[in-house]
């Protein structure tokens, strides 16, 4: 038997509301902590409690911690879903499973190393308390997993109490049931043959492993977020409570007054409303939803585009159409987010692929809004958005908050005719003031109805086009502000691959294996819409362009071959929408299969 | 306080500083009379413009707060979102005087839920409905304000119920809830003037007639209804501390409601049902009646100053959010690092 | 002097609510009746009264009816516009005014023929009563066009007794009035030379003159609508209102019940909700908006999609963004319409193109909705909607209601496992049962989240994944259900021009006149989203195509690019967006400008 | 009338025939008691289900009509609209009964607007309220209902007053307004089982504990809460006519609802406060007292069959639209050709 280091998937099947959560947190964190790169991947379903949840994790040496798709230990401790679990498993794969479970045929005849455990049993030794009972039985597979891969002790359960923060009671449960886990595990397992290690190494220095809300929220955090309005709705709704959270401590003042308003709201229009108002008065504002929040915003988006509203969208996708699966990933929302709201809008869109930019992004999005005095939409997804990612440690911000044209009662002092919607700098970008400003000319009627550069009422052909035409010459504008993709040059490559979000985690496992299997290819990862300079040397540079995306009608690629007409004819779509956190697989099958090329 | 000078106000501005661009309304419009009241109400109470936010939705009565305070920041946001709108401004400049003017159509209608949950978080401001029973804007439809049985100029009738505003924000909590005539120019001053010193959500519903569309026999909004219909519950003056009250009532036929920063309103009851306006049941049950009665009852029906406000709840500083920078709204590095510990 | 015949702009300028409407009716009437081609639109303001307001009448014997830049014949009933109004007439144009009008320095330096009018003198006559003086007065300038241009007494009487539908009084003050105009011109204007002539032709033989918010009504009562529900909003509330008056007396039983339910609802969210219900419940249901009434209704909009809930969204599009323009005319809302509510969702969108095709599309649109169980959306614009188009009279529609595959308890009887969202014809289109249905396969539950074939509720990728893609294929058979296109083809033409909705109006003249300079074009009119055959054919074999569209953004242009990615480098947009509706001249002039050729 | 088989209703069904899917809710969760009680009051009234349409937005309460009745027609909408889709259903179907069932969050936070509008039209239908004071289905934030203080599992308080759902259905002219409590059988049952015989709106607001997120100490909508603070004001017995009460009430201590079919909701007096429910500002004034109290008042407030219906405003005839074909809906050629004489 050859040992199999720091590369395995464990996948550990429950139903949500049973507590597996934080045991499945302790693995992974544990891991990441021997510093072998993870990922964390939580499948819930749409309900509270009850139904079936599965939770991955992937360690991978050399930083492959996308989903992949066959499964070496699988702990199945929901014997509703076993059926249709089985088949996830790799050939000769790792099956741990309640020894009262009665395996289905397909368990007896596939390839499979099985281990029944007396979960019953172990967990009677931890404690008497029923209640207990159900939560404590997690922490039986943490200490078996823990034996088995040689997590050592140390390391698990100072995990254990980092994860109870300072609960005593709860620590010592946990760690005396994860010892009972580990001992029965050292005493009858052993002789198994099970083939998977996790040795310490050092690939997560300077490392955190987060999941993106949280990251967005401490963007703006940090960004100077100053107003929140939101209406919950999964799976944006934790990246307005860490937000909160975090808030509520660190923008506390000693006298207990806050520097930030945050108000739910009775739904999404008011939200987005309260949010065009708080950019107006002068906050850094913002909300955050998801699908059908987003729909529900469209009317108000149109406002703050032709208004030149300031403020911040954070759409968190998940799958569609309409209510959809709420609780599954997607990318179905890039086109919607791009031209939200009827007459001629278009909008800025941000596209976080990584942890990192959900923090950065969290900080350019409310720069951007303000510089360019409109709503800029971050479209991160529920991978990203609550999945566990690992980031490089978050960098604190040395610049200052990038506030745009806003002009003082001083500074219109000075300003001979100043006229709100004027162009005076021949970047479509106007000159704004904030209510409040002591001046005389500081006043203007804000309208979402046609409008002079003066900011005057009008139904004159002329000046209306004057304003709109602006409009567009700003949208370019932003073209050279917003963040640039991510490229990747291979020599040997003539084609190119285009991506965007969280479809970046798979991404180097995917290249790798096409240029190992004769498929090099260029890439180019988008961050924002519009397209950047570089997104038009990519796309005219490539013979073939693939564009990878996570919905089902190729949004990203029906905007590129609207904007590159001239590479229309070259652009090909990958497609992946069955709402799963995108694999490595799901890239480089398709594009191998097409070119003839074999795994 | 500084001299006042002839043709100024106490701050030293004059009316004119308080117009604004003209009116586009019919001639005869009932929103006009608000318009200038407003005005008057600005200018008396010494308010600065500089220091005022108007707001609105959309619809005629949407259109007028360009039609006043040509100085003062406006925000003429999209139908039936004023409440929301405003609810985002003022909490990020609470120092200025948030007012709003909606019509029933972008209260009632396509703003009710807006309007019914700016009362329950009680955002201070000064919430006016411009209330004529009907779409103006869109020609006359009939408007979830307009009483029952109600007619169109082609004489159709409304099968509806009407929304009472004023009943309606009474039992949301609301603080101050009031009803006058557009063209009531001493009711509403007082009432406008109250409510700038009201610390919460102040609605004032004014009935407007729109000359236009519901000014005819059958409407029950018409000049010529309100003439009729309208009951004076009391008589209101509004003044800026007790001493300053220049009529003497008899004791027993008035009430003083004082605001926290010592201003009142005096009301002398008119009618012989003009109840304790700290009591809302009895308002409640007042409208109601009054409402089934088919006349238009006006006055201050419920005032409460205890409640707190938004902007108290969320226990906001006293330097605006809207001013603030990297040095309220940064954490530390250290904060910074110390909240990354977790994530290892 | 040369008489000019049956080919004049006239244009008159006033203040809206002031009673011109009716006159300008009279006289737009009384060509029409004369069998002259005619085309009238009214340019008014987004207020009731008081504010500036244009009416423009063309009279042109070869048909071409759409709006020309140049008037022929001005009548300046409103001073306050009058500087503006000069540039618009054409050299040697004709001026009348009331004579106390001081007319403004450039009408003096202008080439203008000046006729100064003693209005008040005239009105004087005809009543002593103010109020109605204020009406009147307009009927003076109908009498002395209708003697200028010879209009013969007979018609003008017949059409303005014919306007004041049998009320004696009005009608004989209003003639009074007319003949105190036309005596005033006969005794004083004779002389004058003024060149312009209706002569009555045959050309309108078989034609009405009609607006196409009133035609789409008819369309909608003749194709079986049953329930309405709106919230007003300009310029769509015309539609809704025509249809509510016809159905008030058309629909109404002997014992006065309704075979119809109309509901005015609370906002757009309410009206496309309660469209939902009813077309679920088995009702050919719609609702009409303009533009932040469709931004609204973008979340149900998804809900109609994935829940495939047949139903129709009138939108009679105005100008964007947000609040706009709302009584300028404009084609903004065509990607909004085609993409609307996030997720993958697209729907079917109707493109009427003349007053024909609105009575059409009312009941194409009820068809399509139930036979494809979708969202159908019309996109007209404020000028089809609310101006006077010519139309051949609308022929009654003798096909049965397409009401798509609805299984009754019979029907379900004989079905083996019936399943509401099975493919079983191959077309994508699964068959449905209606509420109330008498039988135990007939029930299932309508939901908006993951469902599967049978209307489950699923999370799982596959049965998810299942019913998207066959709404996919559902889409794919749309295009061989919708309205085809119209094409002209030019045996001298290897370009084309494609256009959609109302820029078909100057499409005829424009085509002559560039084809005339040189610049022969073929010619495709987009009737619907998704592209049929004829279209992918058309755009195959040009060499280049102009795409012509009332917005700023080239929507069209980006579907055809996105559609055809072969043909995207030789599409090329011609733009028109000022709210005013399209003329020839706004085609043709920038193509003969681009091509070199001249005017 | 068939004879009645042991095991089966009235009309032949048996109770199994009343049930739908598994729940997936959490186990205790008050809103699965009410899908209990409901499949109960279906099976007594003798209502097939194929003459059901059963509604809902979306919400851990809105997914509950996917539980029973599993032969009817099932229409779970949008988040907040489940009142303007039932209206366009119960529209074109007016012979069916529609049952709707939604939540706090999703009647009083971002559908009420269309709750609001549903009352002044009367639409004919049950609309339910599982009430819990929290948004369950997205963990536990409060809701327009939660009662001001009500605290969260973090200790985090409600500073906002609550939306009363009944006494705003009151004001609104709601014609059949009740509260109850999910795991009441007898009293729930009662209130559906008169409401399935009114004529317009039936609201009934069932407290309905979320076990997961507000059955706490500190929540004022836990089980343990509800237990302490329910209040009956009458004994409710439905019954299908006048002679069938099985109970002999003293004089002056009953009240009888009579509906139009002849069916009767006797209600027994409990409470000293019980008010004659024909009495709209009697109720209000007692639904605000009792709110003020901090009590859970529950039993039928407001009774009144003589307001119009939406049905019959619109006149809508006896055959649905939702069966009409060309024969009632295409007006004949020459209605075209006479309309078009207009347009020449
Ligand atoms: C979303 C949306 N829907 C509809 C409209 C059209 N609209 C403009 S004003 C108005 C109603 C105005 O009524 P009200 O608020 O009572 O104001 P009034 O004109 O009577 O003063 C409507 C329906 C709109 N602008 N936006
Ligand atoms: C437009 C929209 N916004 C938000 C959501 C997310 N969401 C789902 S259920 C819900 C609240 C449910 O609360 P309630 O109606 O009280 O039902 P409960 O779960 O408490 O029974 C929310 C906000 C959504 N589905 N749609
Ligand atoms: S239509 Fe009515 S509300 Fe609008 S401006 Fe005219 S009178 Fe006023
Ligand atoms: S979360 Fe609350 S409301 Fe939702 S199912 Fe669980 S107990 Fe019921
Ligand atoms: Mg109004
Ligand atoms: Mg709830």
């Amino acid at each position: 038997m050859s040992l199999i280091q720091n590369d395995f998937v464990i996948e550990i099947a429950t139903v949500n509301g049973s507590g597996s959560q934080s045991a499945n947190n302790i693995i992974l964190r544990s891991l990441f902590r021997m510093g072998i790169p993870v990922g964390g991947k939580n499948l819930f379903p749409s309900n509270i409690a009850g139904l079936p949840t599965w939770f991955t994790i992937r360690a991978n040496q050399q930083g492959y911690t996308a989903r992949r798709e066959n499964v070496d230990i699988f702990v199945a401790l929901n014997p509703q879903t076993l059926e249709e679990d089985i088949p996830k498993i790799k050939k000769g794969g790792w099956l741990l499973y309640p020894e009262e479970t009665k395996l289905p045929a397909s368990a007896e005849t596939s390839d499979l190393n099985k281990l029944p455990i007396p979960f019953k049993q172990l967990v009677d030794q931890a404690t008497d308390s029923i209640k207990l009972k159900k939560l404590l039985v997690n922490m039986i597979y943490v200490g078996i997993l823990g034996e088995l891969l040689q997590i050592s002790s140390e390391v698990l359960e100072k995990t254990v109490s980092d994860q109870f923060d300072g609960k005593a009671t709860a620590i010592a449960s946990n760690i005396k049931t994860l010892n009972i886990g580990r001992t029965y595990a050292k005493e009858n397992l052993q002789s198994k043959g099970f083939p998977y290690r996790a040795v310490t190494i050092d690939k997560n220095v300077g490392k955190i492993l987060i999941d993106g809300n949280t990251a967005g929220a401490l963007g703006l955090l940090f960004g100077g977020c100053g107003f929140v309005s939101w209406y919950p709705i999964t799976p944006s709704t934790s990246l307005v409570e860490a937000f909160a959270s975090y808030a509520e401590v660190h923008r506390k003042n000693t006298d207990g007054t806050n520097n930030v308003a945050i108000v739910q709201s009775e739904d999404e229009l008011a939200a987005i409303s309260m949010v065009a108002g708080a950019g107006w008065a002068g906050a850094r504002a913002m909300t955050a939803t998801s699908g059908p929040g987003l729909s529900l915003m469209g009317e108000a988006a149109g406002l703050f585009y032709y208004g030149e509203l300031p403020g911040v969208l954070w759409d968190v996708q998940r799958v569609g159409p309409s209510t959809g699966m709420p609780t599954r990933t997607a990318q179905g929302d890039l086109l919607s987010a791009y031209s939200l709201s009827h007459g001629d809008t278009k909008h800025v869109v941000l596209l976080p692929g990584s942890a990192e930019e959900c923090f950065e992004f969290g900080q350019t999005s409310l720069d951007l809004a303000e510089t360019l005095q409109t709503l800029v939409i971050v479209l991160s997804d529920l991978d990203l958005g609550m999945n566990f990612w690992m980031a490089d440690e978050f960098k604190y911000p040395t610049k200052p908050f990038q506030r745009g044209k806003v002009l003082s009662a001083d500074e219109l002092n000075k300003a001979k005719d100043y006229a709100r919607y004027k162009d005076v700098d021949g970047d479509g970008i106007p000159y704004r003031t904030l209510p409040g400003t002591q001046h005389p000319k500081a006043s203007y009627f804000l309208r979402g109805s046609g409008h002079s550069e003066k900011a005057l009422y009008t139904e004159n052909s002329e000046a209306y086009q004057k304003v709109i035409d602006r409009l567009s010459k700003k949208y370019e504008t932003a073209k050279t502000l917003v963040p640039k993709p991510e490229v990747i040059e291979n020599a040997k490559a003539n084609m190119g691959l285009i991506a965007f979000g969280s479809t970046s985690l798979p991404m180097k496992e995917a290249l790798d294996t096409m240029e190992s299997k004769g498929l090099p290819l260029n890439y180019l990862r988008i961050k924002a819409l519009p397209f950047t300079k570089e997104v038009d040397e990519f796309v005219e540079k490539q013979s073939t362009i693939f564009v990878v995306e996570q919905n089902r009608d190729g949004q990203m690629a029906m905007l590129l071959k609207t904007h590159y007409p001239q590479a229309a004819a070259k652009i090909r779509s990958v497609l992946h929408y069955d709402g799963l956190p995108m694999t490595a697989q799901n890239i480089y099958s398709p594009l191998l299969n097409e070119k003839g090329l074999s795994l | 306080m500084s001299e006042v000078v002839a043709g100024q106000n106490k701050i030293g501005l004059t009316k004119s500083e308080y117009a604004g661009s003209k009116s586009t309304l019919c001639t005869g419009c009932g929103h006009d009379s608000i318009s200038a009241n407003l005005m008057t109400a600005f200018y008396q109470q010494n308010i600065h413009p500089h220091n005022v936010m108007k707001l609105s939705g959309i619809g005629c009565s949407s259109k007028t707060p360009a039609y006043w305070l040509n100085q003062s920041f406006g925000f003429n946001s999209l139908h039936g979102r004023m409440a929301p709108v405003a609810t985002g401004a003022k909490l990020v400049r609470p120092h200025m005087l948030a007012l709003g003017v909606s019509g029933d159509g972008d209260t009632a209608s396509i703003g009710i839920g807006g309007f019914m949950h700016l009362l329950r978080r009680n955002l201070p401001m000064v919430y006016i409905v411009a209330n004529n029973g009907v779409y103006g804007l869109t020609k006359g439809q009939f408007s979830a304000t307009s009483d029952q049985e109600m007619q169109q100029k082609s004489g159709k009738k409304n099968p509806f119920h009407a929304i009472d505003i004023c009943s309606l924000a009474v039992d949301a909590g609301c603080g101050f809830v009031a009803r006058t005539f557009s063209g009531d120019a001493k009711q509403l001053i007082a009432l406008v003037s109250a409510a700038f010193h009201h610390k919460g959500t102040a609605v004032i519903d004014v009935i407007s007639p729109c000359i236009t569309f519901a000014n005819h026999d059958g409407s029950t909004m018409s000049y010529t209804a309100v003439k009729n219909k309208n009951h004076h519950l009391q008589e209101l003056e509004f003044i800026l501390e007790s001493a300053e009250s220049k009529v003497d009532y008899e004791e027993g036929t008035t009430q003083r409601v004082k605001f926290n920063d010592g201003t009142e309103l005096v009301l002398k009851k008119l009618d012989s049902r003009s109840h304790d306006v700290s009591n809302a049941d009895d308002a409640i049950v007042l409208l109601r009646n009054s409402r089934a009665k088919g006349e238009i009852l006006t006055g201050l029906f419920y005032a409460n100053e205890d409640e707190k406000t938004l902007v108290e709840v969320l226990n906001l500083p006293a330097k605006s959010i809207g001013d603030m920078n990297e040095a309220d709204l940064r954490p530390s590095a250290q904060t910074l690092s110390n909240i990354l510990e977790n994530f290892r």
